[in-house]
């Protein structure tokens, strides 16, 4: 791994993101990114964070149009209260803040305590639980759907709402209309390798996969045989459609889990798209890349969003920050 | 029946046992952990507790209550996760439940326990049988009542008896029955708390 | 691997690519991407190419304010001249066609073959060899150093020249500086696997490194034994500022391979600061990411440009390209 | 002394035997460039002698000149790699030689060939010793003037000798002291070129 102690991974990362982006203030020490003109005056702020790993996730999409602040954890480990306090004071502007949450035990229980120590200080908070997961059965039997790929649909087009200036309820309502309207599915060709744990958390021989995968390194629903791009790409589109029926064209998300060349996930898209023409489901909008990894797993995840024009609009509009940029 | 009564000393030396436990075990509870969930569980305590043995050791606080509200505390400041807040949330209940006493028996001892448990199950929404710690924290707290060798063996039948379950709660959940089989990790570490109890309490 | 069989990838890959990217015009068959508004009228045109599996190169680089086309070759394997003469016809508007080659035997020789029949066809043709690997001796010994992370450097600034209206000379003498002031120095972590072998394409047990790779899977100049996030950044910096003493402040790229994660990448980026501070070489601006890959190769390196003000200038004027986005 | 000739017809069963090698061969040239390269010659030559025996098969030419410009002309249009315009301007070059002749002497294509090895050495810029094909070709087409089996040995022996030498030219060569001890797989490939001449010869 190229890293120097598995202790200090999530602190060099912030300092190396500090010095690749000036427009960001990062504080190294106390983990909280946000954007540079935070406060934004009148603006309704949007807060994330949860486990590191997942980069770009979260603090790649701190910037104009997105996320205002975002708090990252030790890897796969959600963040501390006290990280998300600060974050919410920093770029509270009077506005009120929404805490985007991945639907996590761990996420859950921080952010709760989070906003409820922020209300104590007098920030009114709002919070969106982000789970589109569809391997995971949504029943008492579980801790109920996981957030993955929706999440960047949530902090763009709510981040653009806010942008816009959108009061908290709206920013809110919004960022609650992408999760039900959005569905994921994940696929691991290989382990990831945690620092901690200096090597693969499972064992995947080369040539099984693991389908219905986490974004932490956690083992699937079920472990299959090689399967071809096409197949894979049937297996994540039907599970999606399943639970989700897309009325409206469908914002794409075609994501790498970290360790599958780009060149694959492209050719990942083209199956998809196929299965997607095959099911009649239009897309509207397609994102192609590493945007909700774990760490160096291989493998990818679909997520669909069943847009519609007012969503679409607000995926449109400009974003600026360093993962995603577009319209300024 | 024991009349022996515990001051801050004895919570000083038991939360320093826990950090010197987990510090031990940090690469079996990952192990366990990487099984059926992320692979933290270890280092999480580990950070957790050394924060809370460096901060009593710094300033000890002055009763038994105020060092669990304080290691509570910092479990929530510095772990993060699932374990966090639920292993903060139990010491620091627990704590504020003993009170401003400055000796405390092991009745006492195991009725703030038991309200930190209560507090856990509430925050988790987990029930005994769900996989989780609290199959080991509750019948551990039960059997406290009885002696501080009986908790610490209840703590680890519990333990034991998480591995044929199937997880309902917390992120070994998603594995449906592929949990099964496997150890849960949180159970394993509320081991440590209760075996790190005894030695405390032997002085 | 996330892939149909071994021999459709990179058509593959291309069909996913257009279906993400309507704004390219995709040419599946002859493996050849133009952006769709080419040929602009009195622009001069910039085509690269090379072999795949270092995506988003050079593909991901097509739009405005860099590459008017692109032509990817089998992986690792460098484009045939067909290739490269139908991309140029689809994108000279007449003020002529610069070609950017990276400095490998099969990337020369084709694009040369490319050249004289591109000229046949009454296409004014220039051409900018990248050769930046400070790894390989530039010797008699050798063919010369390899072109690797400054071909990014070279497309974006002679790409933003071009846009903004600059003659073939012109375009080509900066694509030329840009080369002149240009370094890198490449680690690997672990070899890729290709999709024809099916696996690595060398032998690198997990906890040794080989310092020097180039970016086909390529073994490098030594093997060392594990080393931290700095001490890899001193060798990798030391390397490239023991060839290029800059007086300017630089542009740096901190490159992932493909298979590292975006956390550890940049970890490592803030032990590059370190050392360039530490060496005295301010730095301008900064990317870091997974440009120039090599597959699912762990990995990482080290470009540096020495840019004087008009080159910073042309490389913060705005580009639209699906990797590289900012400006507009 | 042979006065034998060759025609088209030996020139399209020459082309089918090298596409049959290659095929056969691919995993073993590409392990070679994996150890010093890039680990695509098996995969490059398969992919441009197909090509070639396909168009062949379509529509052979009328001599044996035709048919090796014809295959020239598809390597380089197919391959790509450093291999495709070297072996595409060899047979070219060499097929451009032998001119409109319907039958040709081995002396001949000797000489053809000697004139393709020449073009190689141009537009690579190599010389025999710097671990590239050339260390079979030349000799080669060399002891081609003697006899088909003269050749295909040559090209063996030119092969062999280049493993302890240092690359100087092409991928390899960015390996400096470490692509000593590995043969060149370009070396290689020619070796086939000659092996399925020699057997094509024999009809
Ligand atoms: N809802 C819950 N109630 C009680 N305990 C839980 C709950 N969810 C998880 N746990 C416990 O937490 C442990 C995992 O802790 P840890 O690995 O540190 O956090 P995370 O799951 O966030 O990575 C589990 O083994 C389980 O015992
Ligand atoms: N300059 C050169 N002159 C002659 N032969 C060369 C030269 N460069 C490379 N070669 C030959 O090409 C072979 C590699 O071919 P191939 O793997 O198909 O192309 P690439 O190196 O582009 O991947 C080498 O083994 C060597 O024999
Ligand atoms: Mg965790
Ligand atoms: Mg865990
Ligand atoms: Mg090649
Ligand atoms: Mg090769």
């Amino acid at each position: 791994m190229l890293i120097n102690v598995p202790e200090s991974v999530v602190a060099d990362g912030l300092r190396g993101l500090a010095a690749a982006h000036p427009e960001l203030t990062v504080d190294v020490e106390q983990r909280v990114v946000v954007r540079r003109d935070a406060p934004v005056a009148g603006k309704v702020a949007l807060v994330s964070g949860g486990g590191s790993g997942h980069e770009p996730l979260h603090a790649g999409f701190v910037g104009p149009g997105m996320l205002d602040g975002a708090c990252p954890g030790e890897v796969f480990t959600s963040p501390v209260p006290t990280q998300m306090v600060r974050a919410a004071a920093a770029v509270d502007s009077g506005a009120g803040v929404l805490f985007v949450v991945k639907n996590y035990t761990g996420d859950v229980l921080n952010f709760e305590m989070a906003a409820e120590l922020a209300e104590d200080e007098g920030i009114q908070v709002a919070k969106v639980l982000v789970d589109d997961d569809v391997a995971v059965t949504d029943s008492l039997y579980t801790a109920g759907r996981r957030g993955t790929g929706a999440t960047l649909f949530v902090e763009k087009i709510a981040g653009a709402a806010a942008e816009e200036g959108a009061p908290l309820e709206r920013v809110e309502a919004l960022a609650r209309r992408v999760v039900t309207r959005s569905r994921s599915f994940g696929v691991a060709l290989s382990a990831c390798s945690t620092p901690a744990k200096g090597g693969p958390t499972f064992d995947l021989p080369p040539g099984e996969l693991e389908l219905g995968v986490g974004i932490h390194g956690e083992p699937g629903r079920e472990r299959r045989g090689m399967m071809t791009a096409g197949e894979i790409a049937e297996v994540a589109v039907d599970a999606v459609l399943d639970d989700l029926r897309p009325s409206d064209p469908v914002l794409l998300l075609v994501n790498g889990m970290g360790g599958t060349p780009l060149l694959e996930l492209y050719g990942f898209n083209a199956e998809v798209r196929r299965v997607l023409d095959a099911r009649r489901v239009p897309v509207a909008r397609t994102l192609v890349g590493n945007y909700v990894t774990s760490l160096d797993m291989a493998g990818c995840s679909v997520t669909v969003c069943a847009a519609d024009e007012e969503l679409l609009r607000l995926w449109d509009a400009p974003v600026a920050t360093p993962a995603l940029r577009w319209g300024r | 029946m024991s009349t022996e009564t515990y001051g801050a000393a004895f919570a000083v030396r038991w939360m320093d046992g826990v950090a010197a436990a987990v510090e031990r075990e940090a690469g079996r509870l990952t192990d366990l952990d990487a099984a059926i969930g992320d692979a933290d569980h270890g280092a999480n305590l580990k950070r957790g507790f050394a924060a809370v043995a460096e901060a009593l050791a710094k300033e000890p606080p002055a009763t038994p209550g105020a060092v669990l509200v304080t290691a509570g505390g910092l479990l929530i400041a510095t772990v993060g996760g699932a374990s966090g807040p639920l292993y903060g949330t139990l010491l620091r209940r627990a704590g504020k439940a003993l009170g401003e006493a400055g000796e405390v028996s092991r009745a006492e001892l195991a009725d703030a326990l038991a309200a930190g448990v209560a507090a856990v199950g509430r925050l988790g929404g987990a029930v005994p049988g769900d996989k989780t710690m609290l199959d080991a924290l509750t019948p551990a707290v039960e059997a406290l009542r009885e002696s501080f060798a009986a908790a610490r063996s209840a703590a680890e039948a519990g333990a034991l008896a998480t591995v044929p379950l199937r997880a309902r709660k917390g992120r070994a959940s998603y594995l449906g029955e592929r949990s099964v089989g496997h150890r849960d990790p949180g159970a394993t570490s509320s081991v440590l708390l209760f075996a790190a109890l005894e030695e405390a309490a032997a002085g």
